[in-house]
């Protein structure tokens, strides 16, 4: 999850997510940093609306819990 | 020029050697702290902080002494927040967590005439050491349910006796010594603490943990919802990734009435559930035997 | 219930809840007709928004906790 | 839906539930009939126990009924 | 539901869910695959709107994840 | 999420979750494939129990009811 | 929200929350840091055990469970 937290760390920033960025990040929390994990997940956040995409929920399972 | 006594200008000496060696000056108020719970905390803080009492005249000449010798006028502010009995306590925990630790550190202290509670103070129901005596008439006349039982006094049932803010009448206070209930805290009273040019009161310390823990677990779903929605596998989130996959899939089967072995239930019992509900709409002589079950 | 599915296969289809479609429908899969609860059935019908029951229906626990 | 319908309707009215009857009952609803579908509704129901699959999909109720 | 996989991937990929695309994808994945589940699933996806069907699926979490 | 899908699939059809097996997949859907999310995907993939894990997403209102 | 995703980040690496550590990876993502704010946050968290808090967060479903 280090990934993504260095993500959200560079967006509640306001920087921008790049590679490089979060490397640099991963690094200072002395983390052993993995390239194609990075790019990875630069590349999955490629256009998506962080904002939105953080508050909609992810469990779906709820399809039971609807409020009645 | 006035005559300064030899040992005060000793004890300028030392407090302001100790405020310049410690990163984290504290100012406490140690008036209404008796001897004892006092002598405890310093117990408590050996290691921690090095805690002095003096005179706040001397304190604040130490202040201005050590903030001129440190070229540090910053230092100087916490002159302002001297009061009561002062004591200096200088450490190198941050501001934050010497009052966290100081809060912590407070004891529970007998009832004192004349002092407001600084909570509801409960007797609690059961069974007490005192002998039957006087004192059960005196409870009993401040509505604390005490009756005799094996030849010991005994509380019917938990009772609160004084509200948070009301005072301490010297009645109640004996009772409640003489049951040793501690309604009371001492401990040493923060007035400000000074770190790195920066002087923080109370009311900036005082965290909220709860707030943090909550924010903490917004940010943890955050990074779930994200990793989650964009499908970025972790650890932690790889089963919640594979289960929406398979739940879309699933809903998309199910919405689009195409029966396959993992979505026949599903779309058997939504077909069957809409049945169930029109017939429940339908007047009862309409419906078959099997149906009313 | 062979007659509540008659209803809702002509629903799904697009027909209308008539007698006479229900009536097929069930000769069709060779069910004995009572006319009598085709007549109730088609009556009845006709005050249910059969739509927001199938809407109702995708919600299981919102179904469950109905009953009184 | 129509045509799970139609197999419940077969099911409800205890005819077995074949290509044809399925068949059968959507023309008799005046559904223009895809053999695919047919077909492959058939054949995914093949070895399902209807009655036990819907008396499921009637639990959840009694399920979701029972917390305190 | 190797079917309904292939036909989101597409979805998910932007790609149109055609009979050809599906069967292409399940023979890459080494399925034997069966025209009449293919043209009925494609058939049975007519007219619903994955997208929202999806969304729909996980909506109610947001409920839960909402800090009380 | 098409990375995913093409993982299920591979899983549905009784198929090796491997590098190469998803990569074709996606290439036969026509998609631009990202090596590096492939690589992230099937590495988080390792060790997990699809099979357990779909079936618990199954039960959802079992879940759902059980108390906290 | 930088703050707390710093802590996270330094949790989910293995690594300790202090003052220093906080500070180097928000200065790493180029923020301008506010001493203050980060010695509120590793005195809150002093004690907490992270990860329990964190499971708690993870389990929406439950919550969603209980019953209005």
């Amino acid at each position: 999850m280090e990934y993504v937290y260095a993500a959200l760390l560079l967006h509640a920033a306001g920087k921008e997510i790049t590679e490089e960025n979060i490397k640099n990040l991963l690094q200072a929390a002395g983390v052993e940093v993995d390239d194609a994990r990075v790019k990875a997940l630069v590349a999955a956040l490629e256009g998506v609306n962080i904002e939105e995409v953080i508050e909609k929920a992810a469990m779906p399972v709820a399809v039971a819990a609807a409020p009645a | 020029m006035a005559h300064v006594a030899e040992w005060k200008k000793k004890e300028v000496e030392e407090l302001a050697e100790l405020i310049k060696s410690y990163p984290v000056v504290a100012l406490v108020d140690v008036a209404d702290v008796p001897a004892y719970p006092l002598s405890k905390m310093r117990e408590s803080l050996r290691g921690k902080a090095i805690f002095r009492v003096s005179r706040n005249t001397l304190i604040e000449i130490a202040l201005r002494k050590a903030a001129q010798e440190l070229g540090n006028p910053e230092i100087e502010k916490l002159v302002d927040y001297i009061q009561g009995g002062a004591g200096i306590l200088v450490t190198e925990m941050n501001p934050f967590k010497l009052y966290k630790f100081l809060e912590e550190s407070k004891k529970p202290a007998p009832a004192k005439p004349g002092v407001p509670a600084p909570r509801d103070i409960v007797v609690p129901a059961g069974p007490t050491p005192l002998s039957p005596g006087p004192l059960v008439g005196e409870m009993q006349a401040l509505g604390i349910p005490a009756r005799i039982e094996k030849g010991k006094v005994s509380i019917q049932k938990d009772t609160v006796v004084l509200k948070t803010g009301e005072i301490i009448t010297p009645q109640l206070a004996n009772i409640l010594n003489q049951l040793g209930i501690e309604p009371l805290e001492v401990g040493l009273k923060l007035l400000a603490a000074y770190e790195d040019g920066i002087v923080y009161t109370p009311e900036v310390l005082a965290i909220d943990e709860e707030q943090y823990i909550s924010m903490l677990q917004q940010a943890y779903m955050h990074a779930f919802n994200l990793s989650v929605n964009v499908a970025y596998p972790t650890k932690q989130t790889i089963e919640a990734i594979i289960q929406k996959a398979f739940l879309g899939a699933k809903n998309v089967a199910v919405e689009a009435g195409y029966v396959t072995k993992e979505t026949a239930g599903d779309i058997l019992g939504k077909a069957f559930r809409i049945a169930l509900l029109i017939a429940q709409e339908l007047p009862e002589e309409l419906l078959d035997e099997k149906t009313k079950e």
